[in-house]
């Protein structure tokens, strides 16, 4: 099976990590990521204003790209993902917005809304099945307990993210115990890490990002793992000293799968 | 040639301040057949159907049209007027320009204009109506009361009181219904047990009273004065004619990890059970999914203890078949289910529980045996927090649109309870309003605050997140406009109600309507709120609307005096707007018969004369009494044979004709 | 003002609705005084069963811009099946009526309960605005069958 | 152009799709707000300044460089309004139409560390700036 994969930005600098460990490890699972030609920064912020268009282009045209190939688009990064599903939902929805989109991009044929988006994640529990995912699992990550860290990106609004329950999400803790390790349940799970806020407002995000890492060690995890590389940066680098590590969620899913060169 | 007579209502000011009457008078009396017009300010009152009286006979009027409010208010104040001065009362037509015009537009020029158009059509119509005679029905002199809670009960009580025999079909294996869970009742405080109990054991000792438990209405048919309904009596497992009621065998059942429904899950209950003491009949079920008997065929415990021989596991699901004048709904509620909420945690932290959890936890006979205490460590909180309109007043997709009705009212009681039985115990409710209408309710919530010392902070909460055996309520103070973040022991959510998932089904099989919560719709608001707008159909309890117990046991009182008002009738009147088959052009192909829902279709072998030729044909031919008059038959007719009194083809082509003229 | 209002298009249309849910979802609308054109006028069946396609054909040839029929919703029909026979009968219709040249959008079946009367008034003025959008029904005129 | 107060509500409510008159004040966007301390105007104030015209107030208000657009407010609002939706509506009219970003790129590199994902750049800078 192979998928249009857009990568973003951070994934081809800061985040490697993310990026590399997620292509071993489809491959490993059976299916491909496909980089798409030409990608664009997608904005890393959803625009919400109804009158904002140009700012929502990189994402059609990505999605359009997708089309052509009559694949599914995957993504990875919580910002390009978020952004990604909901410009498409709004190709989809809203006639405003489709209308001038299309009157900026002049396709060949109008794009409206037919890719379908996946997280990464969504592949493994969708396509791939975490019963399969388990079976593929070489060195199970017994013992260890691991907590989630959604954010809010992926999550919300439910409505269009259609990801998962806002509140009560589940599915990286399946992840996780497909995995062998241990999910730890904790509520600021799906709670803000501070997003941008945290390149201007550093006392907020770190309050944020300390309030997460309280609930996590009271629940008893002993790490974090992440889908997004701000959060990711956020945990390490906001708030108090006391921390726990946080990594990637294709790091973990790497080494259980035995893909870790170290 | 008909001689129409057209009286047009002013409704006070409802329609005259938006149409001009006058003008509606004189368009109507240019209309071929109109020999008379006039307009008055209430038509309905007496002083208006006297002049409709006074003008059929000055002007041997054979037909009237009134321009007024909807036919469904008024229609029969009419007729009966008609009737009075000696025309057949389907001779009266309504033009709607009320509810269908002045109320909904605000030009006069335009509603002017309509109500004339609407009066036009109905003129045309009246033109075409001819007299006809209501025939009768016979009234099954006894009643089915669907649901056996307070409603139910209460509804059951007052029609068997009354004289007449009663059934009520309840699904669980008990009567009682949600007031048998809960622990005391506003505003006075007493023991909802204390009360329910006695009027428990009336209805099961009431000589015309007949209760059908663990049991479900299947199928119904018929109508008013004469339904044929279908009752499931689902397996018991237990003879109910030898069981005493001893309860061994619940003692001595080996399975007893079923989680209990009484106790909303709170705890368990064995396999072979009663919901609860009191219950009636204090004849327990076998619950087949969690009996190790029924499931591995071991085990037999039951049967072995029971002196009385009255296990049965070959008992098999039984059908009756009853005959009933009359149907009350009194299906109740449940709590909607929180699954949606969780940024509550209810899913995730046993310490946070719904209100009727809590009247569970409360009640001496609950789970805890009455000790307030926390459900993961069992210990007594020092702190508390209500969070009110959860998944009422809600636009979105999870919850309900609705007001709870109750919540306000039961939070504010067990905050008291609470504060009374436990004062070291801090208790803290948020909320959005306070709604306390009814009697002696403000009262109540004002001595909550100011007796009891509990205290209202406006605004929703957030979250309520769990931080070492804690619960962290995040929320806001709307008054003081600042940040509240509150550690406490428990939290209760004041859970939206909504109407018992069940009533879908039933009102399908009623064919009464229901609205989108699943309320069933009454026929008029405010003046027929216990009469289903299915003739024949009675709503008491939550099944209409939120209600708290006092309003409930009234409105179950008006149905039951709905019900005996009509059980009183030795006939019905039937509707003699029914279809006929003109046998002259009928081709017997049977079309009508297939798509006739009643059966009310047949076909004989008939001589005809159609037009001097003497011979024997297949007609169809209606039974009026059985006929409900929905006119399917009439479409479905390909030779144009079949047509529908009061509602003719020339009729409605004629209302066509003179809208788009 | 007078020659604009004489000149503005007032279309023609008819909306049957079945006394048990859609007449008295009108009704509702009325009591609780939510508007819409006055272009639409409302003819009383028992059910939406009643309603023969002949009706509907009727009212176009007599110059309707624009057909409604209102039933209760799937399932709750008074008379059990009612709105089910409708549905298709009208199913069938419309798309005859399509190829006569009569536009699918001047004709619609739309399930309406006794408490809908935001839905009721709603739709009529969802209904209005379309044909508003098509304009006059003027397709038909030619096969109209005048009196004079 | 100048707008009157309430032609820059209208404006507000337009381009932010959110019907204020929806909501009922219960408060449950500004309990959900992680950053409602930080804010001089609270996210159910924002609903209630934009449906009265109070649109000076939150011209000038610091809560629009505060919302973190986590979405919580617009998850779990019970009427559905979408305050965070008003928070962006204003921030934007505030950097189109008066030009005053609140971030320019001469402090961009004093902010920056190591670590710091483009990302984190990229939507300040969508954020903050025309």
């Amino acid at each position: 099976m192979v998928y249009s994969y857009y990568p973003g930005c951070t994934l081809k600098n800061k985040a490697q990590d993310l990026d590399r460990y997620a292509r071993m490890s489809a491959e490993a699972l059976g299916f491909t990521l496909e980089e798409i030609k030409e990608w664009q920064c997608c904005g890393a912020v959803y625009p919400q204003a109804s009158d904002e268009i140009a700012t929502k282009l990189s994402a059609v045209r990505a999605l359009n790209d997708a089309k052509e190939k009559k694949q599914d688009l995957v993504t990875l990064c919580s910002a390009c993902h978020h952004v990604i599903k909901r410009v498409n939902d709004d190709m989809r929805h809203v006639e405003d917005i489709r209308t001038k989109a299309n009157n900026y991009l002049k396709l060949d044929t109008p794009y409206e809304g037919e890719t379908q988006v996946l997280h990464f994640l969504e592949v493994l529990r969708d396509r791939v099945g975490f019963e399969k995912l388990k079976e593929k699992v070489v060195k199970p990550l017994t013992g260890r307990k691991i907590g989630a860290y959604y954010g809010c990106l992926l999550l919300r609004p439910s409505g269009v993210m259609a990801f998962d329950d806002p509140e009560n999400p589940t599915i990286i803790e399946d992840f996780i115990r497909a995995l062998g390790a241990e999910a730890v349940v904790y509520p600021y799970r799906n709670e803000c890490c501070g997003g941008y806020i945290s390149l201007k407002e550093k006392a907020l995000a770190g309050s944020l990002v300390d309030q997460v890492m309280e609930s996590a060690m009271d629940k008893g995890a002993q790490e974090l793992i992440t889908a997004c590389p701000l959060c990711l940066y956020n945990l390490k680098n906001s708030g108090a000293a006391r921390k726990l590590p946080v990594r990637y969620i294709t790091e973990l899913l790497a080494e259980a799968l035995g893909l870790m060169t170290e | 040639m008909q001689r129409i007579g057209v009286f047009v209502c002013h409704c006070g000011s409802n329609i005259a301040a938006t149409v001009d009457v006058a003008r509606v008078v004189e368009a109507a009396a240019k209309e071929p057949g109109v020999v008379h017009a006039e307009d008055y300010a209430y038509m309905c009152s007496e002083a208006g159907q006297l002049k409709i009286r006074e003008a059929i006979k000055e002007k041997n009027l054979t037909g009237i049209v009134v321009c007024s409010c909807s036919p469904r208010m008024h229609e029969n104040t009419f007729r009966q007027a008609a009737e009075r001065a000696g025309i057949n009362p389907y001779m009266v037509e309504i033009a709607n320009i009320r509810e269908h015009c002045s109320w909904i537009h605000k030009d006069m020029e335009e509603a002017t204009e309509k109500a004339v158009i609407l009066a036009r059509a109905a003129i045309a119509k009246v033109t075409l109506n001819a007299p006809l005679q209501a025939g009768t029905s016979r009234v099954v002199k006894r009643a089915l009361v669907i649901g056996g809670g307070i409603a139910g009960i209460q509804t059951a009580l007052d029609i068997a009181d009354a004289g007449y025999e009663v059934d009520i079909v309840e699904k669980t294996p008990s009567i009682g219904g949600r007031m048998s869970q809960l622990d005391k009742t506003f505003p006075t405080l007493d023991c909802s047990a204390c009360i329910l109990t006695p009027k428990m054991v009336e209805a099961a000792a009431h000589e015309k009273i007949h209760i059908y438990t663990y049991s479900e209405v299947e199928k119904v048919s018929g109508f008013v004065g004469d339904f044929t309904v279908d009752i499931r009596k689902k397996a018991r497992s237990v003879d109910m004619s030898k069981c005493t009621g001893c309860g061994v065998c619940q003692e001595k059942c080996p399975s007893k990890k079923a989680p209990s429904e009484f106790n909303r899950g709170l705890n368990t209950r064995s396999a072979i059970y009663t919901p609860f003491a009191q219950a009636i009949p204090n004849v327990p079920v076998i619950d087949r999914e969690n009996c190790i008997k029924f499931k591995t065929g071991k085990c037999g415990v039951c049967a072995k203890v029971c002196q009385a021989g009255a296990i049965d596991y070959e008992q098999k699901d039984e059908i009756v078949t009853e005959n009933y004048g009359a149907i009350v709904v009194a299906t109740g509620f449940d709590t909607i289910k929180l699954d949606q909420y969780d940024e509550y945690s209810y899913s995730t932290s046993p310490d946070v529980i719904t209100s009727l959890e809590l009247e569970r936890i409360m009640n001496a006979a609950g789970p805890t045996k009455g000790h307030l205490e926390r459900m993961s460590d069992h210990k007594p909180p020092k702190s508390m927090v209500f969070i009110q309109c959860v998944g009422s007043r809600c636009a979105d997709k999870r919850g309900k649109s609705y007001c709870s009705k109750i919540c306000c009212m039961y939070t504010a009681k067990h905050a008291m309870l609470i504060r009374d039985k436990y004062p070291d115990v801090e208790v803290t409710v948020f909320y959005i309003d306070v709604r306390t209408p009814g009697k002696n309710f403000d009262e109540f919530y004002r001595r909550a605050v100011e007796e009891y010392g509990v205290n209202y902070i406006k605004g929703q909460v957030g979250k309520v997140a769990e931080i070492g055996d804690k619960l962290l309520v995040q929320g806001v103070d709307l008054i003081d406009n600042k940040r509240i973040l509150m550690e406490t022991d428990m939290v209760v959510l004041a859970t939206a109600i909504e109407p018992n998932p069940d009533v879908r089904k039933i009102a399908t099989m009623l064919t009464a309507s229901i609205d989108t919560n699943n309320f069933l719709t009454e026929s008029h608001a405010k003046l027929r709120p216990v009469e289903s707008p299915t003739a024949g159909i009675f709503l008491s309890g939550v099944c209409q609307g939120p209600k708290d117990i006092p309003e409930t046991v009234a409105q179950a009182g008006a149905a039951a005096v709905k019900v005996v008002g009509l059980l009183a009738k030795d006939h019905l009147v039937t509707n003699p707007c029914v279809a006929k088959s003109d046998e002259l052009l009928c081709n017997g192909c049977s079309s009508c018969e297939k798509v006739c829902p009643y059966g009310a279709i047949s076909y004989v072998e008939k001589e005809v004369n159609d037009h001097g030729i003497r011979e024997n044909r297949r007609v169809a031919l209606v039974n009026s009494a059985l006929c409900q008059g929905c006119g399917a038959c009439t479409v479905a007719c390909p030779s144009g044979a079949m047509d529908l009194q009061g509602f003719s083809n020339r009729q409605i082509l004629a209302e066509v004709d003179a809208i788009c003229r | 003002m007078q020659v604009e209002k004489t000149q503005e298009f007032r279309p023609k249309i008819v909306a049957f609705c079945c006394n048990w849910c859609s007449y008295a979802g009108a009704d509702l609308a009325g009591s609780s005084r939510l508007s819409y054109p006055a272009d639409v006028k409302i003819i009383r069946v028992p059910c939406s069963c009643r309603v023969n396609p002949m009706f509907i054909l009727r009212a176009f040839q007599r110059g309707a811009d624009g057909v409604i029929l209102c039933g209760c919703h799937p399932g709750d029909c008074h008379y059990t099946t009612g709105n089910y026979y409708a549905r298709r009968r009208m199913t069938l219709l419309f798309s005859m009526l399509d190829y006569l040249g009569v536009e699918n959008g001047r004709t619609r079946v739309e399930w309406v309960s006794a408490a809908e009367g935001v839905k009721f008034s709603a739709t009529m003025n969802e209904f209005v605005a379309k044909i508003h959008s098509l304009g006059e029904n003027v397709r038909l005129e030619d096969l109209r069958c005048k009196r004079d | 152009m100048h707008r009157t107060e309430k032609e820059q509500a209208d404006l507000i409510r337009e381009i932010s799709g959110v019907d204020t008159r929806k909501c009922m004040k219960c408060g449950k966007c500004s309990a959900s707000c992680p950053a409602y301390d930080e804010m001089d105007i609270r996210p159910h104030q924002f609903v209630s300044y934009v449906q009265n015209g109070d649109v000076k107030a939150l011209l000038e208000s610091k809560s629009i460089w505060k919302c973190l657009s986590c979405f919580a407010c617009l998850e779990r609002c019970p009427r559905d309004v979408k305050p965070a939706k008003l928070i962006e509506a204003v921030r934007l009219m505030v950097i189109r139409q008066r030009g005053e970003d609140y971030l320019s790129p001469n402090e961009v590199p004093e902010l920056l560390d190591e670590e710091l994902p483009q990302q984190l750049l990229a939507s300040a800078f969508r954020k903050y700036r025309k």
